[in-house]
């Protein structure tokens, strides 16, 4: 039994005035197993942030349900209730509005601990400690967040949820605010905290490189649907939904000779989710679109062990995609180019 | 790193904020002038019975209508009091009205206005209540205030504290106004959702969330509102339905000496009237000091042009 | 290499803070771009890229300024021009597209009027001929529709259609040098990619040059020519694109690439413990990255590095390049 | 356009407000202490009579009823007596509503044309003179007591110089007030062709539309210099600047941004004043509705009272309404 199960999630949000839906989540499942990293994919319009609301029960879905540790999420059984406080926590996109600038750095970490009415001395204690192991120095639990670098505030946000221990974390683009270095630190960071703290994250983003280096399984999601999902690394080398390769081959890693190319070019720009078509939602955009996937919406197919994919014509995709996994041949290149001159000194790339 | 960077350290709590303060003042001296005049008023009314040259309700017939000079340096109204004394002994009654009324309007209004703009989008019967609220208000606010006012103090009775009670009926929309719209923005913030997950009470949440971070508007407001209830006592007085004669009272002194006017006597009337625009004219300028130093952007720029100010100086 | 479009030497700008020295935005800028020229310009925030971009324009938001140094366009230097001949410059010869494309555009007109409003100014092309051309530029951005689109309000545009509009707006006057600064940022990936091979195909058509602006290195990687690294208000390295991503040599750049590296102990090497992007800034004296710096002596902390060719066209600033 | 079905819906909905508003004040008004009755037959009326006038006021229903009554005959626009003018409060208001309203237009119509000017200027030219001045004049606008600015301009103006017409009322009484057809003086005057009571009614005019003019200028100011300066520091004019676009277009554009918050600002002054140009009415003696409702407030005249409520209620309303609608047109976002 995994930790989080989502079972044909709907939410639909009614336009005030019309009779129109935006159609935000259109019957979405996945699993998170306890202490795994699943990664939810997409661009604006996909669903991800909205499923990752109601997975918290910031929004009451439309349809389909939510087991935490076997149990249906809802109604009296919330996140806020009794029996699941702080077990799941959120870190969110701008690290500066996940801040209460009047509240110095150490009331906010303790804020979960306040919910659970843990003393002052247990509080004190329990934020010092989560501070410690997010790398934050004692000094700034006195600090105001407008006196801390974007990174900073972001490791802030992350202490905050680490603080009540949870089993979950969603993380919702968590590093997309952030400068390359600064990102870089604090996927290092959450990665170090898995190992240490055993908490499963859902992970949130648009950013393929990052996804590929934090996550296990990857979901990728359009308009409402879950396209594709599988082993990540399974996944980027042999995609085979053509909005995968779409998405995939548009990620311009740093190096010129490094590109994915595809003969599969998605035209035109992400329609609105307002009162969708039936069938595949990309078939607006699709070069492979043919009558039966215009009229209705594609199987899910298991085309390798955990890879599962909702397309009719996976097959031809699979033979007309080159089977290489460019993230991976970059990884190597960059060890190459960067590694010290004096590589005996640092045993770097062993 | 330039100074619009994340990085740079918010002055507030920069070296010694009480110095950026006084250079603030000395560098803009509207704002100091404003202190200065409610300072000036506050003094002068608790100090009156010392300060004052004539207690304020002795009427001496024979010197009445006497134009400035001495020993009445302002000259005496139609009854032969002395101006510049009930000038002086009127913040009294004036102020303790107007702040008064507006604190207890700011109070009812802030708290019913954070609720209702909390609750505004929470499905269910809290919804239910804060729409009513809101119409209640809407119908309050539809009313010709000054009418209403007076309406207040007829059903009340014509004391000092009905007077207060109908200041704090007209201008608790504003607050309950400008809390709910600073409640409904700061529900949606980041932080309000992460202590909402956390499991918070929403009363605590309201405590220690929304209410901090509405303070800055509502005291720029609180300021600027003393002042127009003070302009509204007086106005209330002028048509004999605010402190009756001879009560000293600027608005009451001004109607005292209006039909003089006419004839030439424009002492007894001008006088209260400039005092009264002074005073509600530093209260207005103590409200744009707070708006602008509780403002974080327009405080950096601010002290950006100190010192390029300091620099060409 | 033919006369630079635009050219800038030692450009300086400062801003003044309260109580302590001015904040030295930029430290002496050396740039020129040729025409139908990309390059790059790659930093993290708070590095100056936009203050680079606005001085270029002669707009520094007060209370910064220009404190030394010239930009020269095509020969006539910016710097000693008259207001009005300054403006004139602004959107017919130079112009440029920033980040958030929806907020750029006026609420209350329509796509047509704000693309037109800056053609007329500039031309005095008003009536027919005028929406002609702005049509004609409505159909080279492949905004699709553009007969409806004309007359569309911004708030019903969405992100990718509303970046081709202010595409439109910067290209209309058909001008010869064109910043971009951080243009695709807020874009999805698939529409990034779409915009970023049409900026690219209107720059080989209209034979601009251009100063492309990004916090995102990758994308110089697949679209510049050239690319230059800023930190702490001073390039630290420019080279072509090849040897640029074949062989860097300042530690910074191998910083900016390694966060790519999914290798902990690879970045662990390269970035200096306890200090981060947001943290430790430039230095005030000596080379602005030495805090940061694994590699910094006491040479680095004394002495600022002056900008050296170490290979043909790669210049670097630094006492001790990484050399392979 | 979806223009019509909305102000259907706007109008349908403003039937039940109005009602709410006279209810609210029905209740408030009967508070007043004070007994009609004994007022009107004076202190020595014999109980039995003041019984029988009573019964006839239907005062002796419970409030509840005295309103439906008030409402029913309300509805067939019998709005009761007032026992102060002994004339039916409709006929009292068709005189005293547009003498108040003639002078509240034209108050703030002055009022923009000070407050807007400044405002942009302030707005746009952020240091020196201009923007100090119009800062201050926005700050002591709206310090002054407007009764006691009329009085000073009364001294100035009458006293002093003798330019202005006593404060004696709207028209000087030896001439002959023309036809009233709009109740407005000046066009009333104007349709008579009557050029010299036109002068006269102007002339009696310029006081206190100074008066509301200089004093409401201030808010104005205030709302339009913080409005059009946020839209200048706004992205899309800095990205008109960087495009090279003539400042002053820039600032005509920031300016039209800023137009939804100035109309809201005056839409408010507007409702306020009907009830709140009472000082400078009684100044002026100006015998305009505003007074006529104080009048009725203090001496317990209620009809009067509700019915200058259920007017300016109606005038508020459909303010609110014109300002929805000159939203739509301006903004099309709102669409």
């Amino acid at each position: 039994m995994a930790l989080l199960e989502v079972r044909d999630l709907v939410q639909h949000f009614p336009i005030a005035g019309t009779k129109k839906l935006v159609q935000a989540v259109n019957g979405v499942s996945f699993d998170v197993e306890a202490g795994e990293t699943v990664a939810l994919v997409g661009e604006s319009g996909s669903g991800k942030t909205t499923i990752g609301r109601c997975v918290l029960g910031l929004i009451r879905q439309t349809a389909g349900t939510i087991l935490f540790k076997g149990e249906p999420m809802g109604g009296r059984r919330t996140v806020r209730s009794a029996a699941l406080r702080g077990r799941m926590q959120l870190v969110f996109q701008e690290p500066a509005e996940s801040l209460d600038p009047r509240f110095v750095v150490g009331q906010t970490i303790g804020e979960p601990l306040v919910a659970l009415g843990a003393s002052r001395a247990d509080r004190e204690k329990a934020v010092r400690l989560a501070a410690r192991r997010v790398g934050l120095a004692e000094r700034f639990l006195a600090s105001y967040p407008a006196e801390l670098s974007m990174g900073l505030q972001q490791r802030v946000g992350i202490a905050r949820a680490i603080v009540s221990t949870p089993e979950l974390i969603v993380l919702d683009e968590p590093t997309s605010a952030l400068d390359p270095t600064a990102r870089a630190e604090i996927i290092d960071l959450l990665i170090r905290l898995q190992k240490e703290l055993g908490t499963a994250y859902l992970f949130i983003s648009h950013d393929l490189s990052t996804v590929r280096y934090v996550s296990r399984r990857v979901a990728v999601l359009y308009l409402g649907s879950l396209v594709e999902e599988g082993p990540a690394t399974e996944l980027f080398a042999r995609p085979r939904h053509p909005y995968s390769v779409g998405l995939l081959s548009a990620v311009l890693l740093p190096n010129p000779h490094l590109r994915r190319e595809t003969t599969i070019r998605l035209e035109g720009e992400i329609p609105s989710p307002i009162d969708l078509p039936p069938g595949c939602p990309l078939a607006g955009r699709c070069p492979l679109v043919d009558a039966r996937s215009r009229e209705n919406m594609p199987p899910v197919e298991e085309v390798a062990p955990g890879h599962r994919v909702r397309c009719f014509r996976h097959a031809e995709i699979a033979a007309m995609e080159p089977a290489t996994d460019y993230f991976e041949a970059f990884q190597r290149e960059t060890e190459r180019i960067l590694a010290p001159p004096e590589a005996e000194r640092a045993g770097v790339g062993a | 790193m330039t100074v619009t960077g994340s990085t740079i350290p918010a002055v507030s709590r920069g070296a010694g904020s009480f110095a950026f303060f006084r250079a603030v003042l000395r560098n803009h001296p509207s704002f100091a002038l404003g202190y200065a005049i409610v300072l000036l008023v506050v003094l002068l009314a608790t100090f009156a019975p010392w300060v004052a040259p004539f207690p304020p309700e002795f009427a001496d017939a024979d010197v009445f209508l006497q134009p400035p000079g001495w020993p009445h340096l302002l000259g005496t109204d139609a009854t032969g009091m002395d101006v510049l004394s009930r000038m002086i002994w009127a913040p009294r009654i004036d102020l303790s009205i107007a702040v008064l009324g507006t604190l207890l309007s700011a109070l009812v209004g802030s708290v019913l206005g954070a609720l209702v703009g909390y609750y505004q989008s929470v499905r269910g019967l809290a919804r239910l209540a804060a729409g009513f609220v809101m119409r209640a208000a809407d119908v309050l606010q539809a009313f010709p205030v000054f009418v209403f006012a007076i309406a207040l103090v007829a059903v009340f009775g014509q004391s000092l504290q009905s007077i207060v009670l109908a200041i704090a009926f007209v201008n608790a929309p504003i607050y309950l106004r400008l809390m709910r719209n600073q409640a409904m923005s700061i529900r949606t913030m980041r932080y309000v959702e992460a202590a909402w997950l956390a499991g918070l009470p929403d009363a605590r949440i309201i405590v220690r969330h929304v209410v901090p971070n509405a303070m800055a508007p509502v005291l720029a407001q609180l300021s600027v509102n003393i002042g127009w209830s003070i302009l509204l006592t007086a106005s209330l007085s002028f048509i004999g339905a605010g402190v009756k004669a001879p009560t000293p009272e600027w608005g009451s002194m001004i109607a005292m000496g209006y039909q003089n006017i006419i004839t030439g006597q424009w002492w007894s009337s001008i006088f209260p009237g400039l005092a009264l625009a002074v005073t509600v004219f530093g209260f207005a300028l103590v409200g744009s000091s707070i708006e602008v130093l509780s403002d974080p952007a327009r405080r950096r720029r601010l002290s950006g042009r100190l010192t390029a100010a300091r620099g060409a100086a | 290499m033919t006369t630079p479009a635009i050219e800038i030497e030692g450009l300086e700008v400062e801003f003044p803070r309260y109580g302590t020295a001015p904040v030295k935005a930029l430290r002496g800028i050396d740039l020129a771009i040729a025409e139908q020229e990309i390059l790059g310009l790659v930093g993290e925030s708070g590095a100056g890229k936009t203050t680079l971009a606005r001085a270029i324009m002669q707009l520094v938001p007060p209370p910064g300024r220009i404190a030394r140094g010239r930009v020269r366009f095509r020969g006539e230097d910016l710097a000693g021009l008259d207001p009005e001949r300054l403006r004139r410059l602004r959107g017919q010869v130079m112009a440029m597209v920033i980040a958030n494309p929806k907020s750029e555009l006026n609420p209350l007109l329509t796509v047509g009027q704000q693309i037109g409003n800056v053609l007329r100014y500039h031309t005095g092309l008003t009536g027919k001929p005028l929406r002609d051309r702005v049509m004609e530029m409505l159909k080279e951005v492949r905004i699709p529709d553009p007969e409806r689109r004309y007359d569309a309000w911004p708030h019903e545009l969405s992100g990718g259609m509303a970046q081709r509009v202010v595409m439109s707006i910067a290209l209309i006057c058909d001008p010869r040098f064109v910043i971009s600064d951080d243009a695709t940022s807020g874009l999805d990936v698939t529409v990034q990619a779409q915009v970023l091979e049409l900026l690219q195909r209107l720059v080989a058509r209209h034979r601009t040059a251009m100063l492309f602006i990004t916090r995102d290195i990758g994308i110089t990687a697949h679209f510049c020519d050239r690319v230059a690294v800023i930190y702490g208000g001073e390039i630290v390295e420019l080279a072509p694109r090849e040897p640029f991503f074949a062989n860097p040599h300042h530690p910074y750049t191998v910083l900016l690439l390694a966060a790519f590296s999914h290798n902990p102990r690879l970045r662990g090497y390269w970035h200096r413990q306890g200090t981060s992007a947001g943290e430790t800034g430039p230095a005030e004296t000596g080379c602005p990255f030495a805090p940061r710096c694994v590699r910094a002596r006491d040479r680095c902390r004394a002495e600022a590095p002056r900008l050296r060719e170490l290979e043909p066209g790669h210049f670097v600033r630094c006492h001790f390049p990484v050399e392979r | 356009m979806t223009l019509l079905p909305y102000v259907g819906r706007r109008l349908l909905f403003v039937l039940p407000q109005l009602v709410g508003i006279l209810f609210v004040s029905f209740l408030m008004v009967k508070l007043i202490p004070g007994d009609p009755a004994v007022l009107m037959l004076g202190p020595f009326a014999t109980p039995d009579s003041l019984a029988k006038l009573r019964a006839e006021l239907g005062l002796d229903h419970s409030i509840f009823v005295q309103f439906l009554i008030y409402l029913g005959k309300a509805a067939r626009g019998d709005l009761g007596f007032s026992w102060q003018t002994t004339m039916p409060v409709t006929t009292d208001l068709a005189q005293r509503f547009p003498a108040t309203l003639e002078l509240v237009t034209l108050g703030l119509l002055l009022a923009l044309a000070i407050g807007i000017p400044l405002g942009v200027a302030g707005a746009r030219y952020r240091r020196g003179p201009l923007r100090a001045a119009a800062d201050y004049y926005g700050l002591l606008a709206g310090a002054l007591p407007d009764f006691w600015l009329a009085l000073v301009l009364i001294y100035v103006f009458y006293t002093l110089l003798a330019w202005a017409p006593a404060p004696l009322g709207r028209i000087d009484l030896s001439i002959l007030p023309p036809e009233p057809v709009t109740g407005s003086l000046l066009i009333d005057s104007l349709l008579a062709g009557n050029w010299e009571t036109f002068q006269n009614a102007a002339a009696h005019l310029v006081l206190p539309v100074l008066t509301l003019g200089l004093i409401n200028a201030g808010p104005i100011l205030k709302m339009t210099q913080a409005t059009t300066e946020r839209m200048l520091d706004s992205d899309f004019s800095r990205y008109a600047e960087l495009c090279g676009l003539p400042h002053g277009i820039i600032v005509r554009q920031a300016f039209r941004n800023a137009l939804p918050s100035v109309v809201t600002i005056v839409s408010v002054l507007y409702g306020f004043l009907i009830g709140g140009a009472v000082l400078v009415e009684i100044v002026f003696s100006w015998g305009g509705a505003g007074q006529y409702a104080v009048q009725g407030v203090l001496n317990a005249d209620l009809n009067p009272v509700l019915g200058f409520v259920l007017y300016s209620a109606v005038l508020s309303l459909v303010i609110y309404l014109l300002v929805d609608l000159v939203y739509f047109a301006i903004d099309p976002r709102t669409r």
